[in-house]
């Protein structure tokens, strides 16, 4: 009997040792000053490595990382080297927000991520509260920036991608002038807000132009079984249909519209590109797409051939478009060190809400007084198996 | 109509793959009473195996699907070796919860080993062709599917039925202190459970690269809990049930997508199961036994 | 006589403690000694203990294997959003409705499904707790998929300490009670138990329902601590983890429930660094605890009852 | 043939056999008669290696059984029919049959065995096909007999053979048991109904709370006032 | 009126009659016997009466009152209380909380007052104890009231289970083997002590035994079930000398005897 308690006992402690170990490593990073005298710029990389999201935000941070590499092998910024903490908020809002308050033990001179407009929001209140820039790759939500009960910006908070009436309104009104669509079909990812509220402007524009929408379907992420809704919606046979999601359920789901016989235009956003658009749905399905970017990864532009090239050397794989974001959060941010000459958190805040004409692979953008990256749009069109740029559209 | 019948051809190409997953999930349920959670998993590593033997390999479709089969039916065998045999005389709550371990572990090992981003399948590994018959648009890759699935259920069916392994494993399943007293090895039958329900398993992942083209390492997590859904709904631990189990989730949910609301597909799916639940305690072949006292 | 003053007296002692506890925390918090990281880990500890311990009294003490208990705390994490955020009533009729609103969906739940045994019951239950999820994903009210976001962070310390010993003392009282012997009869051995003329299905439905109550008051905490609520938080895995707590900790313990809700928490905390390597440890420890302690840190044992026994009323 | 040495066997705290010895010799039948929960069922069990006694040994001419896998035992020829007869009540008839030949590979003898179980089990052959749980208890009974026949041991266990089948079955039974034996099969029977255990067998043991109170010819047990009040009724 | 009255009770399991019109009666302070080869459906009988069970056809009258298809707990809480053949304790739980289980059908506080801590749950709590302490001590139990049940030897256990029957007080205890696993000395003092039981609590006892000296030496009449149907009835006497009964049970050594 006293063994057994002894054992058990023993048990306990030994649990108890590891944790308080484990405990002990996580509270001792970064004991300085804010701003004060450091040997590197700490700047935190919270984002989605596991979980629903793991992909997008794994892109993203190999984007980041690159860009960080980069920085440092030309001399850092100020002198100082950049050192990224990457940290996994698990595609959990509540982790995101630990995730940040641990960040900022650390010191952290702005925190890139995390990807969804969700996780965001749980970052959002412990950055607003130290006073620390964060930014944001994809995070398009209108209300990431803003609040939507006062109308006020968050002061702290930034984005380098479009937010979503953007780019609904752009593509609507692609397909009702250039495609000359009086039907159109919304098929998009119900579980992603970002796909919702492009969903959302798609639909108020596309009606306020006189189109017609004729059938409203949602996939959730995840899915790869389209065939069933997609049979439903050959049935209403629209003049055009609109997918906005990402490419792991959007490239099967054209594939399978092809497959069924639809050869209606389809339409989508951002969240399209990806190599793996061609490798899954093929050359010959993605005829007749469009979508709305900052920018083709086809690009001619020295800059994003630069990119594409340093990407595929570092991690053996075309970019997407999560990891050209998450490389121009970096580069945004460097730039603002830069312009504020200076580390403190409040001057980067200060010098990112003005900047102007910053030239990232996804475009050249400036911030607005929402704290929105004002950028060129494009639609791209697939042609045989490559994107071309079939309008481009300055703000 | 023609929708309709379009519909039922979906319908059956996801249900084969179901069904295929809820039988190795049944397989494991009825000889050792766990729900190997983990199953769904396994499927995830058969498809990536199966991606990197056409890939770098170089191999046929069939080669892979061997080849995954192969693998996983070894990796059920270890799993169960290493992490559930232990716990064979534990309560089953341990088990669940060492399953649950397992199926994160294989998930995230395969996220840290090769990134959470999905994999494509080559599409020259099963070149898509479509068949346009009296207006129905069926696909090669459909058909592949469903006869592979089919053809695999056979050969299942035929070994527990048939061979003395098979044989074996019902009687491990049905009363395992008498099938020892038979001079069966129940450490062994158990681990042939496995490898098997492993390899249909793997099967069901390859197709899936086939059927979506793309892969991912959280891939196992829906198919893996619908296809339980499949065997409990057929009466899990039944080998025919999980067959119509899996048939019924895929039409039940083509159909929910194709004339209700897809987005109330999942709570349909597990609102049938409940209903059904509650008039048939045990599955739509389970039968009630009434406890002893 | 001296008994019985004696047993005051320790209640006295514990009374003292726990408020000394709670107010050397509060005041290293309003002092600033604790970080932003340690606070939230404390919030996230309070929340898992009250899952945890809940939990375990539907899965450790009636032995009714449930693995919807995230479904509860979404209901209570949504109604009282309403309630404070979008109806501007005071907190604490959004923490009654929260748990109110999640103890009826328990009752509703529970009658039907807890005839089911084992397996079906788990299952059964699980189900239900996607319904939960994929209802809320559909209704626009609640802004489906993308969640509320920006919610009032009334969620504070004391809230939290008292939460937590509020359910742990709710739940050890009910459980050194008469009801409470009922309800761990039934997990012995139910036809025993029925025989005993103790009617099993209404001390499942009890239990089930009080259990749903603190997982909805988990909610509501958890709803107005980290400002945004989406329905993909309250996914089965979600359950997963508040079953591993339980499990861990030994089902029918509430100390081990306790122990491995505050152990986990810092366990994530601790891990964060690690990337996905975190989830990878997380599971390899799960499968070598349960190789090699399957019954869970404290099996069905209390930790030391002595201690305890004035507050949490031990059994002499 | 089978010699047991002063075995112990645990169940938690319950010491459910203590130091018990017992012999069986080549040829015989010998009896084991108790009161339920006496220990029986728990002394078969350790013999076929289901469960682990913590001392003692357990000889089968002269190989040591106590740490052997359950189905070598098996292999060694030791078949048991278990109490409650336990057939596989999903499976057919023949299919049971088949399981009790399971570590035989000789196709030709098994097909002879087979044949020989029908010819003594008339009953079983015309319902092969039949699923084992539709059968009375008589023909389950016969089944478990015949699968464990199928086995061709050299040592029967049997555990209540008699158990809950009508007065004329029983004798059946019995007469099948001594038929078994005289065939050469030695037989161990463990059995509640000591009146016709004692009138078959050579040698017997009575079982009490764990431990042998008894032994010796059943000839002489039977006429034991002792085993006349406990057992016999008297 | 009789205790209990059972009239041609029928119940079947997949088509197999169990229970054939089995008829029976019971009356205040009587202490009845039920005998019949394994599987002759004594046992079912006591789950039918019980609650287990639900009979097809037939009625079980307890003072009149038919209960037949009411739950186990009504049954239970209207004065039938039983034990098991094999021993179905709480096993992880305490000795002493097994008997408190058994009052739970007259605790005399309330949930609210539970949850609080009212005195009345501090009375009634010690109510209990005082009450489960004197089963316990009647069975010889007190000094292992906080070992776990499980641990307890075998002979025990059957005490044990005896006792937490005895606290739900019922008018009628159902006994299932309980000498089963006793040697002849512990089923002597079990005779006496179902006895004494008997006369101290002022109830009924029916009971199923196949130690025959146990059946004999303490029951007042005997039934003798066979395949479902009762094929004999009287007192001990008469059914030791029962043709059809040394046929079907007692076989012809114990009949001569």
């Amino acid at each position: 009997m006293i063994s057994r308690r002894n054992k058990k006992l023993a048990f306990l402690l030994a649990m108890m040792l590891v944790l308080s170990i484990f405990a002990g490593c996580g509270g001792q990073a970064g004991e300085e000053e804010p701003g004060g005298e450091t040997a590197t710029i700490p700047v935190g990389i919270n984002v989605e490595l596991s979980g629903a999201v793991a992909s997008y935000g794994s892109n993203a941070r190999d984007g980041a990382v690159l860009a960080i590499e980069e920085i440092n092998a030309a001399g850092g910024v100020l002198g100082k080297q950049l050192e990224g903490l990457q940290r996994d908020c698990k595609s959990i809002a509540d982790e995101a927000m630990s995730v940040s308050a641990a960040l900022v033990g650390e010191n952290i001179v702005a925190q890139i991520g995390p990807l969804t407009s969700g996780n965001v929001a749980g970052s959002t209140p412990i950055m607003m509260e130290n006073k620390i820039p964060l930014i944001a790759p994809a995070a398009t939500a209108a209300n990431v920036t803003v609040d939507e009960k006062t109308g006020e910006t968050r002061g702290y908070i930034f984005r380098v991608c479009f937010i979503d009436p953007f780019q609904g309104t752009l593509m609507a009104q692609f397909a009702a002038e250039n495609l000359e669509a009086k039907t159109a079909a919304i098929y998009g990812d119900t579980s992603s807000d970002y796909a919702k509220g492009l969903a959302a402007y798609f639909k108020e524009t596309f009606t306020e132009m006189g189109g017609t929408i004729v059938a409203e379907e949602g996939f959730v992420k995840g899915d790869r079984d389209f065939n069933a809704t997609l049979t439903k919606i050959k049935g209403s046979n629209p003049d055009f249909i609109y997918v906005p999601g990402y490419y792991e359920e959007v490239a099967p789901l054209i594939k399978q519209a092809r497959e069924l016989g639809i050869t209606a235009p389809i339409g989508g956003g951002d969240g399209w590109d990806s190599p793996d658009m061609i490798s899954v749905a093929g050359a010959e399905a993605l005829n007749n797409t469009f979508f709305t970017n900052h920018y083709s990864s086809q690009d001619t532009d020295p800059k994003v051939v630069d990119f594409v090239e340093a990407f595929k050397a570092k991690y053996n794989k075309e970019p997407d478009s999560f990891a050209a974001l998450g490389y121009d959060c970096v580069q945004l941010l460097v730039q603002a060190i830069t312009e504020a000459n200076s580390t403190d958190p409040q001057k980067i805040t200060d010098a990112l809400a003005n900047i102007k004409d910053f030239q990232g692979v996804t475009g050249k953008m400036t911030i607005d007084e929402q704290h929105n990256p004002v950028k060129a749009g494009v639609i791209i069109e697939f042609k045989d198996g490559s994107q071309t740029v079939n309008t481009r559209i300055q703000p | 109509m023609l929708e309709f019948l379009q519909q039922m051809i979906n319908g059956l190409s996801l249900g084969a793959i179901y069904a295929l997953i809820a039988l190795g999930y049944t397989m494991v349920y009825g000889i050792i009473k766990l729900i190997n959670f983990a199953h769904g998993d396994i499927m995830m590593v058969g498809a990536y195996v199966g991606f990197f033997s056409i890939t770098l390999l170089g191999t046929d479709i069939v080669v892979a699907m061997l080849a995954a089969m192969i693998f996983c039916a070894i990796l059920g065998v270890i799993m169960e070796k290493v992490a559930y045999r232990p716990l064979r005389n534990s309560t089953r709550i341990a088990a669940l919860i060492t399953a649950i371990g397992l199926s994160l572990f294989l998930e995230y090992i395969t996220v840290v080993i090769l990134g959470p981003t999905q994999k494509v399948f080559p599409a020259s590994a099963f070149p898509v062709k479509a068949y346009n018959i009296a207006g129905l648009s069926i696909l090669n890759k459909q058909v592949f599917v469903f006869v592979s699935a089919v053809l695999l259920m056979v050969i299942l069916q035929y070994i527990i039925k048939r061979t003395k392994t098979g044989k074996a494993m019902r009687a491990v399943s049905l009363d395992r202190e008498a099938a020892v007293l038979m001079g069966i090895s129940v450490d062994r039958t158990i681990s042939i459970t496995f490898a098997i329900g492993s390899a249909l398993a793997a099967a069901a992942g390859v197709m899936i690269g086939v059927y979506y083209q793309t892969i991912n390492p959280l891939m196992g997590i829906i198919p893996g809990l619908k296809a339980f859904v499949a065997a409990v709904l057929g009466g899990i631990g039944l080998v025919p049930g999980a067959m119509v189990g899996g048939f019924v989730m895929g039409l039940l949910e083509t159909l929910v997508m194709g004339y209700g609301n897809s987005l109330y597909r999942d709570a349909v799916a597990f609102g049938v199961l409940i209903i059904i639940l509650l008039i048939r305690p045990t599955g739509l072949f389970g039968k009630n036994t009434g406890e002893k006292v | 006589m001296q008994e019985k003053s004696k047993s005051w007296l320790q209640f006295l002692l514990e009374v003292i403690v726990l408020v000394l506890l709670f107010t050397l925390v509060q005041y290293a918090l309003s002092a600033g000694l604790v970080n932003q990281s340690y606070q939230i880990t404390l919030t996230s500890m309070c929340i898992n203990v009250i899952l945890a311990v809940s939990l375990n009294l539907i899965n450790g003490f009636t032995g009714q294997l449930s693995l919807g208990h995230a479904g509860f705390m979404a209901i209570g994490a949504y109604v009282s959003v309403i309630i404070t955020n979008f109806m501007d009533l005071p907190f604490i009729a959004g923490i009654l409705g929260g748990c109110l609103a999640a103890g009826i969906a328990g009752f509703v739940v529970g009658v039907p499904t807890l005839r089911l045994k084992g397996d079906y019951l788990a299952i059964a239950t699980l189900a239900f707790g996607e319904i939960i999820r994929v209802v809320l994903q559909n209704i626009d009210y609640v802004n489906g998929p993308a969640g509320i976001m920006g919610i009032t962070k009334l969620t504070t310390w004391p809230w939290l300490y008292w939460a937590a010993i509020f359910t742990i003392l709710i739940i050890v009282n009910l459980m050194n009670s008469s009801y409470g012997r009922a309800i761990v009869s039934i997990r012995e051995d139910e036809v025993a138990s029925e025989l005993m003329g103790i009617n099993t299905t209404r001390y499942k439905v009890l239990a089930f329902v009080i259990g749903a109550m603190f997982a909805g008051l988990a909610g509501v905490l958890y709803a107005h601590y980290f400002y945004i609520i989406r329905p993909e938080t309250f996914n089965f895995l979600k359950s997963f983890d508040m079953l591993v707590m339980v499990v861990l900790g030994g089902l029918g313990s509430t100390t081990g429930a306790i122990i491995a809700a505050v152990f986990i928490t810092f366990l994530t905390l601790a891990l964060q660094k690690y990337a996905a390597m975190r989830m990878v440890i997380y599971a390899l420890t799960l499968i070598i605890v349960m190789i090699y302690r399957p019954q869970g840190l404290m099996g069905n044992k209390e930790l030391s009852r002595k201690t305890f026994s004035g507050i949490w009323g031990g059994r002499k | 043939m089978l010699k047991i040495r002063e075995i112990d066997v645990y169940y938690g705290a319950i010491h459910a056999l203590k130091n018990l010895s017992l012999e069986v010799a080549e040829g015989s039948i010998v009896t084991l008669i108790g009161a339920n929960g006496a220990g029986k069922t728990t002394t078969l069990k350790s013999i076929s290696g289901i469960l682990r006694p913590s001392s003692g040994s357990i000889l089968f001419k002269g190989q040591e059984l106590l740490k052997m896998a359950p189905e070598k035992i098996v292999a060694l020829g030791i078949s048991q029919v278990p109490e409650g007869r336990r057939v596989f009540q999903e499976m057919s008839v023949l299919e049971n049959l088949e399981m009790g030949a399971y570590l035989r590979s000789d196709k030709k003898g098994i097909q002879e065995d087979m044949e020989n179980v029908f010819s003594r089990f008339p009953r079983l052959k015309e319902r092969r096909k039949q699923s084992a749980g539709t059968l009375s208890g008589g023909e389950q009974q016969m089944l478990a007999i015949g699968r464990a026949l199928m086995a061709r041991p050299q040592l029967l266990l049997m555990d209540e053979p008699s158990m809950g089948l009508a007065p004329l079955l029983v004798v059946e039974i019995f007469n099948i048991i001594k038929d078994i034996n005289s065939r050469g099969t030695t037989i161990l029977l463990v059995e509640q109904n000591a009146n016709m255990a004692l009138s078959i067998a050579d040698q017997a043991y009575v079982i009490e709370t764990g431990e042998i109170v008894l032994q010796g010819s059943a000839k002489e047990l039977m006429q034991s006032e002792e085993v006349k009040k406990a057992y016999l009724g008297g | 009126m009789s205790l209990l009255e059972i009239k041609n009770l029928y119940k079947s399991f997949g088509g197999l009659g169990a229970v054939i019109n089995f008829n029976f009666t019971i009356q205040s302070g009587e202490l009845i016997g039920l005998i019949g080869p394994n599987g002759a459906g004594k046992t079912t009988v006591f789950n039918l009466i019980t609650g287990v069970y639900r009979p097809d056809k037939g009625q079980i009258l307890l003072q009149g009152q038919n209960i037949a298809g009411l739950p186990p707990y009504t049954i239970c809480q209207k004065g039938i209380a039983r034990t098991f053949q094999n021993i179905r304790l709480f096993k992880d739980l305490s000795v002493i909380d097994n008997v408190k289980i058994a009052f739970h059908k007259n605790v005399d506080y309330s949930l609210f007052s539970t949850l609080i801590r009212l005195p009345a749950f501090f009375q009634g709590e010690k109510d209990i104890e005082t009450k489960a302490m004197e089963y316990l001590s009647i069975f010889k139990l007190d000094h292992k009231r906080d070992e776990i049940a499980s641990n307890l030897p075998y002979g025990e256990q059957r005490r044990l289970e005896i006792a937490r029957a005895l606290a739900t007080q019922p008018t009628l205890l159902i006994l299932d083997e309980p000498a089963a696993g006793m040697n002849p000395q512990e089923t002597k003092e079990l005779m006496e002590l179902i006895k004494w039981v008997r006369e101290e609590f002022q109830l009924s006892i029916l009971l199923i035994e196949h130690d025959m000296s146990l059946v004999m030496g303490v029951c007042e009449r005997i039934y003798v079930l066979d395949y479902g149907q009762v094929i004999a009835e009287g007192l001990p006497q008469e059914i030791r000398n029962n043709k059809k009964v040394i046929e079907a049970y007692l076989g012809e050594e114990v009949g001569k005897c």
